[in-house]
């Protein structure tokens, strides 16, 4: 177990390398240059942009670019972005904790809910309920994420007044407000981006633990359960889930870079601080310290979402081999 | 003799395409006294295992137990019974054992645990205890070093070795009766040997009622007192072992014995019946063999009842009305 | 392991309820002002706002803590001595035509207490003027010889040549900055991270706090010489997305917004609010269709189309400018008479733009060979090449990308074939910049000097991308600017010139529309520097 | 019976299989006829007059805001995007399907290369990988389009059915028939394949709706179908400033999204239980 255990981490660091190298190259192919995201308003100084092409080091070639980059990367130094004028580090610093938040929300309030409600819709597979469940959940997951956010925030936000529209924390709240008030503050502002995220992706979540337990259910060791007369609870959550949580683990190490730097809409439509708005500027604009630095970020988390889905693969399934 | 499972006429529906319903099982009367081995042969598709699930209300989704079956165990009327008190039976009451060991057990648990969880789901006892019973049940059921067992997984063993723990399994709330569906077919030989005297040994120690469904008319002889045979979703013929081993009388049972190597008999060629079960939706009306029998006649084209043929053996084709049977 | 269902459920439900604030909405305090945004202001210092930094939302912040010499007056005229009012510098003189005299307010101070001295304005001079430190002000201030204190309080500014904008050039671009915090500190600019994570300056409002990608707040400096600050504290809300500004604004979470983007829905929304008002202020923003006169990837062949002046005077014929600015605008815009924002001067008492006259542009089109052959609608020329061009539009702005369907549903009326061309906006510069387009629809942001134009629109201006050249107007041009006095109608004619020759299709110098809550009875937004008046408003409700 | 026909023919007895299919028939029906009988798409009969209209008998769906009828635009949006939906579906879930199935039945390197190969996918978001697409593409042809969207869309579903084969290939079934020395295409024809059809039909259901708002997204990056032709994910995106005005613009091209998607629910759902070996 230790020895594939620390192949396995290996692997991981391979991946992670290959896949930054992979973007530095890709961004650089990229067309349009970091300079032209302040050309698009305004008329730059020839001498300026020379001059911001050197404090950047954008006008070496791009193999000393990549090595200046990696070197700065084993210093624990991103460098600074050309857009933001702030390091790097600091920019994620202070993105990861919200990102966190609303990610940490979503997938909690998408993992137990639909999980709960795939397993009922499975369990009563063809009732009424199933079916609206189903139409439901279909229809949450072909709205527009922009579309929906817009509408809770006009019917929650404006219309009844019950939470506020954007941001994440209300600026008049003093910032020595006490612990309480200010984590019932961010609370408030968490509710609806959470809630929108999780309804657009929640079917996702729902259909595939609804599959995956008709599948298990079919099984003869159901029959056996049932047999020996233990409450059909159980028989569903300990015999059944247990076996039909695996392609949803699958599902959930997909989702968790996904909801990093997938949630762009999202974070847009509620002003919320996070990494995906910050990410896509950043590519848009061509901000190659910043987009290094979220990539960077990405996919270290994929690749540990990754290594993490597969030691819960071993440690679920006494079957798998650890070879 | 104590009277503990009585099925009357029990009917098992599907549905088919559009409004209409098929009857897999149709019809089915049987009963079983204490201490007592049945045993229901029939080829696969025939109705049996389904009749087993039936009478633990485990008929899948969106089969359904029609009105007017009966099944009683004891004084309980098991259809009558919801919630609790059908979970209540389950186990405690009638043991069950699934064909296939290499899929019946669930794979994400060990042993232990499966067996312990029966004990637990019917007795008040603490989690040692009932590890402690599920260890001596493993012994019963002759698994060697069974305290390691316990922890290994299902598919750390052997396929004997896990027909072995579903029988622990069934066992594990002392029911008063066990039905084992096909408890050898997935086995080899020398193995479904084992697993028989496993069986017989357990069904004299607790003096449990058996109902052993199999296909296989060798394991019944000398194993089961009283044999039902079915075809189509009915019992067609039922009769004590060693009467109807004497003198099988229905067309298809003789079919069955024809088919049956034996070691005892003139040496000649296996003569199998001509066909299959055709599925629930193609019965034909009449007498349901009729298609595949070689001796039918005009009257198999009404549907024959249950007639006597001897005391205690009945049989259901018009032939049993002449007094004589079809082996003449 | 088995967690049963409805534990899941009872949490869940739990976690929303306690989500719910004691109070959900914002406690509005009476003397607070929060001014939602779209742009982030990451280093709101004057001689650092360079490059990248360079944005609106560093100036708008810079502008509540750092003064400038003189401020821009109402009228927003940037030529001669007179247009401007006080700030730093109590008064000013002239020498001679070449010298500049300002004397500075004693009353000026620091926001840690430190009298404003003639030396924090040759500091800030001398760093804004080195092409090392500051590239961009240091080439806009390059008309400046000297500059040199005499004593504390006067502060003496020597050009190299006679021109009508020496007063603007002086005191516009730079901010002055505190020289005595700031001395020791070398020139680089990391060295001055600490200075930016908590500037200090001389302004009606201090720096207090920045949460990251939130907000950044500031408090009234009590002690500004020129008055006391009516509203206590301003916090400056960043949202990127126009939605969630305006739903910040509809919530009542924020008080102003400025400028609410188009389409006119998003207007209509704001309007309809009982509780905002909406304040249209004029803006720097010019909007226009750029012809390439050079062939696309061979700059030095002219364009096998618009080389032609009568095919692109046809062009603008065939638009309904009015039309294309009411279903997009709304009535935030108007049609520009040549390259002028609604924020310059120069804009008064021009000429009127010409209007949608489709016969003429067809008229045009077929006397210079260009007739439909084939009966599809769309017009070729004698060798069968169809009238075809590539209308290259960034996908950042809807208001583009509306105008844009529009414009192709005009020309075609007329039997021009436009293909919509939509980029994202980094390639879309540098498809333009390298004059990789038939048409560009361009979008820029004027500055509020006219002596701007000389940047794309002289032969050798270096924005000048769609090749166009006129030696005409480029002698016009240096004669309205060498002119002392605000002279317009020399500017008129060089305009008259421009419209003449058709360089691009004027389309729209568009109003800012800013909101703000009707709480605040007194308003007073300028253009330029949008709320750098904000210290004079009374608090809410006296 | 050929299998596929015969599945077919299942699922069309299933009654969620024919509404799904009748459904699904109906909306490609109307996307393939409808323009040819509805008013230009990009007409603008009176930009300031008959804008954002609400819907009428001479606009069933009513107006945009530059007067142009959303009916024809739904209908003409209907072509390229579910042309665009199932094919860069079908070629993401056949890649995935066979990455999947390959890695987790083979095992080892061929596994591990697979895997690195998906996480080094995964670890870019996709809005890099299409910026690399700008690089290389002036406008994007539509095919290019379908493969790109494709080719980037199957590591999720690669790596679903690889972990579902890792886990069957420990079943008994799976064992037995290697035993048996069957070959290792009919292992994963007969045995793998099948017993993955229920992640892969959610997997390729769900795509669908995916791609078709993918193409919002790419529309916005001005990657997507090239202007004015309508799509039903760009008719969305730019309804978003109309939501509150004219909600009809939005509302029409989300319902036809939402149909496809349900439609081709319904339908997988059945046709999942018609190919299942194991089906009563």
């Amino acid at each position: 177990m230790t020895a594939w255990l620390a192949r396995r981490i290996t692997q991981a660091v391979v991946t992670f390398g290959v896949a930054v190298a992979l973007m530095f190259v890709l961004m650089r192919l990229a067309p349009g240059d970091p300079l032209s995201r302040m050309q698009e308003d305004r008329m730059m100084d020839p001498a300026e942009i020379a001059k911001t092409r050197a404090i950047f080091k954008l006008d070496q070639p791009i193999h000393r670019q990549f090595a200046a980059f990696v070197k700065g990367v084993l210093r624990g130094d991103l460098g600074l972005s050309i857009e933001h004028g702030l390091p790097v580090n600091t920019l994620l610093a202070s993105r990861i904790g919200p990102t966190l938040l609303l990610g940490g929300a979503t997938i909690l309030l998408n993992f137990t809910l639909g999980l709960w409600l795939g397993v009922r819709q499975a369990v009563r597979r063809g009732s009424r309920e199933d079916r609206t469940l189903t139409a439901l959940s279909l229809a949450g997951y072909a709205t527009p994420s922009f579309w929906l956010g817009l509408v809770l925030a006009w019917l929650v936000g404006i219309k009844l007044h019950w939470l506020p529209v954007a941001g994440m924390q209300s600026p008049l709240l003093a910032p020595d407000a006490p612990w309480l008030a200010r984590a019932a503050d961010i609370g408030a502002h968490l509710v609806l981006p959470a809630l929108t995220l999780s309804i657009v992706t929640i079917a996702g979540t729902m259909r595939y633990q609804r599959a995956a337990l008709l599948e298990v259910l079919r099984l003869p060791y159901i029959g056996t359960a049932r047999a020996k007369g233990i409450p059909e609870r159980a028989v569903i959550w300990r015999h059944a889930w247990r076996n039909a949580l695996f392609p949803v683990i699958t599902l959930f190490g997909l989702w968790l870079p996904l909801l990093v730097t997938g949630a762009v809409f999202v974070e847009m439509v509620f002003a919320w601080p996070g990494l995906g708005s910050l990410a896509a500027g950043a590519a848009l604009g061509r901000d190659y310290p910043l987009v290094m630095g979220t990539a960077l970020l990405a996919a270290g988390l994929v690749v540990t979402a990754s290594l993490l889905t597969d030691v819960a693969y071993a440690l679920l399934d006494p079957r798998v081999r650890y070879t | 003799m104590t009277r503990v499972l009585d099925v009357e006429n029990l009917r098992v529906s599907f549905p088919d395409t559009g409004k209409n319903r098929v009857y897999p099982v149709d019809g089915v009367s049987l009963s079983l006294d204490r201490g007592e081995t049945l045993a229901l042969v029939g080829e696969s598709g025939c109705g049996k295992s389904l009749t087993s699930l039936a009478l633990l209300r485990l008929v899948p989704s969106p089969g359904r137990i029609e009105e007017g079956s009966a099944i009683r165990l004891g004084g309980t009327d098991v259809l009558a019974l919801q919630g609790e008190a059908l979970r209540k039976i389950r186990g405690r009451r009638i043991g069950m054992i699934f064909q296939d060991p290499m899929t019946s057990l669930n794979p994400v648990f060990t042993v232990g645990n499966q067996i312990a969880e029966g004990v637990r789901a019917h007795f008040d006892v603490s989690k040692s205890e009932a590890w402690q019973r599920a260890l001596k049940l493993l012994e019963e059921v002759g698994i060697p070093d069974p305290a390691a067992r316990l922890d290994s997984y299902p598919h750390q063993l052997s396929g004997g070795m896990r027909q072995r723990v579903m029988i622990a399994i069934a066992l594990s709330a002392e029911p008063e009766i066990l039905v084992a569906d096909e408890p050898t077919t997935a086995l080899d030989v020398t193995v479904q040997a084992q697993i028989l005297e496993v069986l017989d040994r357990l069904r004299d120690s607790h003096g449990m009622a058996v109902l052993l469904i199999t296909h296989d008319l060798g394991i019944v002889a000398g194993r089961a007192d009283r044999v039902a045979v079915m075809y189509a979703g009915q019992i067609v013929e039922e009769a004590p072992t060693d009467r109807l081993f004497a003198r099988p009388s229905h067309p298809y049972t003789q079919g069955l014995f024809a088919s049956v190597p034996r070691i005892t008999g003139p040496v000649g060629r296996l003569s199998p019946i001509g066909g299959s079960v055709p599925p629930p939706g193609a019965w034909p009306g009449g007498c349901r063999f009729r298609p595949r029998c070689p001796q039918a006649f005009e009257k198999s084209e009404t549907m024959p009842p249950l007639l006597p043929v001897e005391t205690d053996h009945r049989m259901r084709c018009w032939l049993a009305e002449n007094g004589a049977d079809a082996s003449d | 392991m088995p967690w049963t269902a409805h534990l899941v459920l009872a949490a869940a439900v739990a976690g929303v309820v306690a989500a719910r604030p004691p109070c959900a909405v914002a406690q509005q305090e009476p003397s607070s002002i929060v001014i939602v945004t779209g742009q982030q202001a990451t280093l709101p210092v004057p001689t650092l706002m360079e490059g990248p930094q360079a944005t609106l939302a560093n100036n708008e912040i810079s502008d509540h803590l750092f003064l400038r010499l003189a401020a821009i007056g109402p009228e927003l005229v940037t030529s001669g001595d007179r247009g401007f009012q006080p700030q730093l510098a109590r008064s000013w003189s002239r020498r001679d035509s070449l010298t500049l005299v300002f004397e500075l307010d004693p009353r000026a101070r620091w926001h840690d207490g430190a009298p404003v001295t003639a030396r924090d304005v040759t500091f800030t001079l001398k760093r804004a003027q080195d092409r090392s430190i500051a590239p961009r002000l240091a080439s806009v201030t390059a008309r400046i010889a000297r500059v040199e204190a005499e004593g504390d309080r006067r502060v003496v500014f020597r050009f190299r040549e006679v021109y009508s904008e020496q007063l603007y050039d002086a005191t516009f671009h730079v901010p002055i900055l505190p020289a005595h915090l700031l001395d020791g500190l070398g020139p680089s600019s990391s060295a001055w991270s600490a200075f930016a994570g908590r500037p200090v300056g001389s302004g009606p409002y201090r720096w207090v706090r920045r949460e990251e990608g939130q907000f950044i707040e500031l408090a009234a400096n009590h002690d500004f010489f020129l008055g006391r600050p009516g509203i206590e504290r301003v916090i400056v809300r960043v949202a990127v997305s126009s939605d969630a500004r305006i739903n910040l604004l509809l919530a009542g979470e924020a008080d102003a917004m400025d400028n609410i983007p188009p389409p006119t829905t998003n207007l209509a929304r704001v309007e309809a609010a009982p509780s905002l008002r909406l304040v249209p202020v004029p803006s720097n923003i010019l909007g226009y269709l750029l012809f390439n006169q050079r062939e696309p990837g061979h700059r030095d062949r002219p364009h096998p189309i618009l080389a032609d002046r009568d095919v692109r005077r046809a062009l603008i014929m065939a638009l309904d400018r009015d039309l294309l600015i009411r279903a997009v605008l709304g009535p935030y815009g108007h049609v520009p008479f040549g390259p002028v924002s609604s924020q310059l001067w120069i804009r008064h008492g021009a000429p009127r733009h010409s209007r949608q006259d489709q016969s003429t542009a067809r008229r045009l089109l077929a006397g210079r060979g260009w007739v439909d052959r084939n009966g599809d609608g769309i017009r070729e020329n004698r060798d069968g090449a169809p009238l075809s061009l590539r209308l290259l539009v960034s996908s950042s702005s809807v208001a583009r990308g509306q105008m844009a369907a529009i414009i192709q549903e005009q020309v075609r009326q007329v039997g021009v074939h436009v293909d919509v061309v939509r980029v994202e906006p980094a390639v879309w510069i540098e498809r333009r910049t390298s004059g990789d387009f038939d048409i560009d629809f361009s979008s820029a942001n004027l500055d509020p000097s006219p002596s701007g134009l000389a940047y794309s629109w002289s032969c050798g201006g270096p924005g000048n991308v769609g090749g166009y050249c006129d030696p005409g107007a480029d002698s016009l041009l240096q004669l309205a600017t060498a002119s002392p006095k605000a002279d317009r109608g020399l500017w008129h004619s060089f305009l008259r010139r421009v419209e003449e020759n058709s360089p691009a299709a004027f389309l729209y110098a568009q109003t800012f529309v800013f909101a703000v809550n009707r709480r605040f009875r007194e308003v007073s937004i300028r253009p330029v520097s949008s709320w750098s008046a904000l210290w004079r408003w009374p608090p809410p409700g006296s | 019976m050929n299998p596929v026909v015969d599945a077919l023919a299942r699922s069309w007895r299933d009654p969620r299989g024919r509404a799904g299919a009748i459904m699904l028939g109906a909306i490609a029906a109307g996307a393939a006829v409808g323009p040819i009988f509805l008013p230009d798409p990009l007409a603008q009969p009176c930009v300031l007059e008959c804008r954002n209209l609400a819907p009428s008998w001479a606009h069933p769906f009513g107006t945009d805001d530059l007067s142009r009828d959303i009916l024809s635009r739904v209908a003409t949006g209907g072509r390229i995007s579910l042309a665009v939906a199932t094919l860069a579906v079908g070629l993401s879930v056949t890649l995935g399907a066979a990455m999947g199935l390959v890695a987790g039945y083979w095992g080892g390197t061929v596994d591990a290369g697979l895997m690195r190969l998906v996480d080094a996918a995964l670890a870019i978001p996709r809005l890099f990988l299409l910026l690399l697409v700008l690089a290389v593409w002036d406008q994007v042809p539509m095919p290019v389009l379908i493969v790109l969207i494709g080719v980037t869309g199957w590591f999720g579903t690669g790596r679903l059915v690889r972990g579902e084969a890792l886990r069957l290939r420990e079943e008994s079934y799976v064992r037995a028939a290697e035993a048996l020395g069957a070959n290792r295409r009919r292992i994963i024809f007969r045995h793998l394949l099948p017993n993955t059809a229920g992640p892969l039909l959610v997997a390729a259901t769900l795509g669908v709706g995916d791609v078709i708002l993918l193409e919002a997204g790419l529309s916005f990056l001005g990657l997507g179908v090239p202007l004015p032709t309508p799509s039903w994910g760009g008719m969305i995106l730019d309804a978003k400033s109309l939501l509150f005005t004219a909600p009809w613009a939005g509302i029409f091209p989300g319902l036809a999204i939402v149909m496809t998607v349900l439609s081709a629910n319904l339908f997988g759902d059945a046709l999942r239980d018609a190919v299942d070996p194991r089906g009563a």
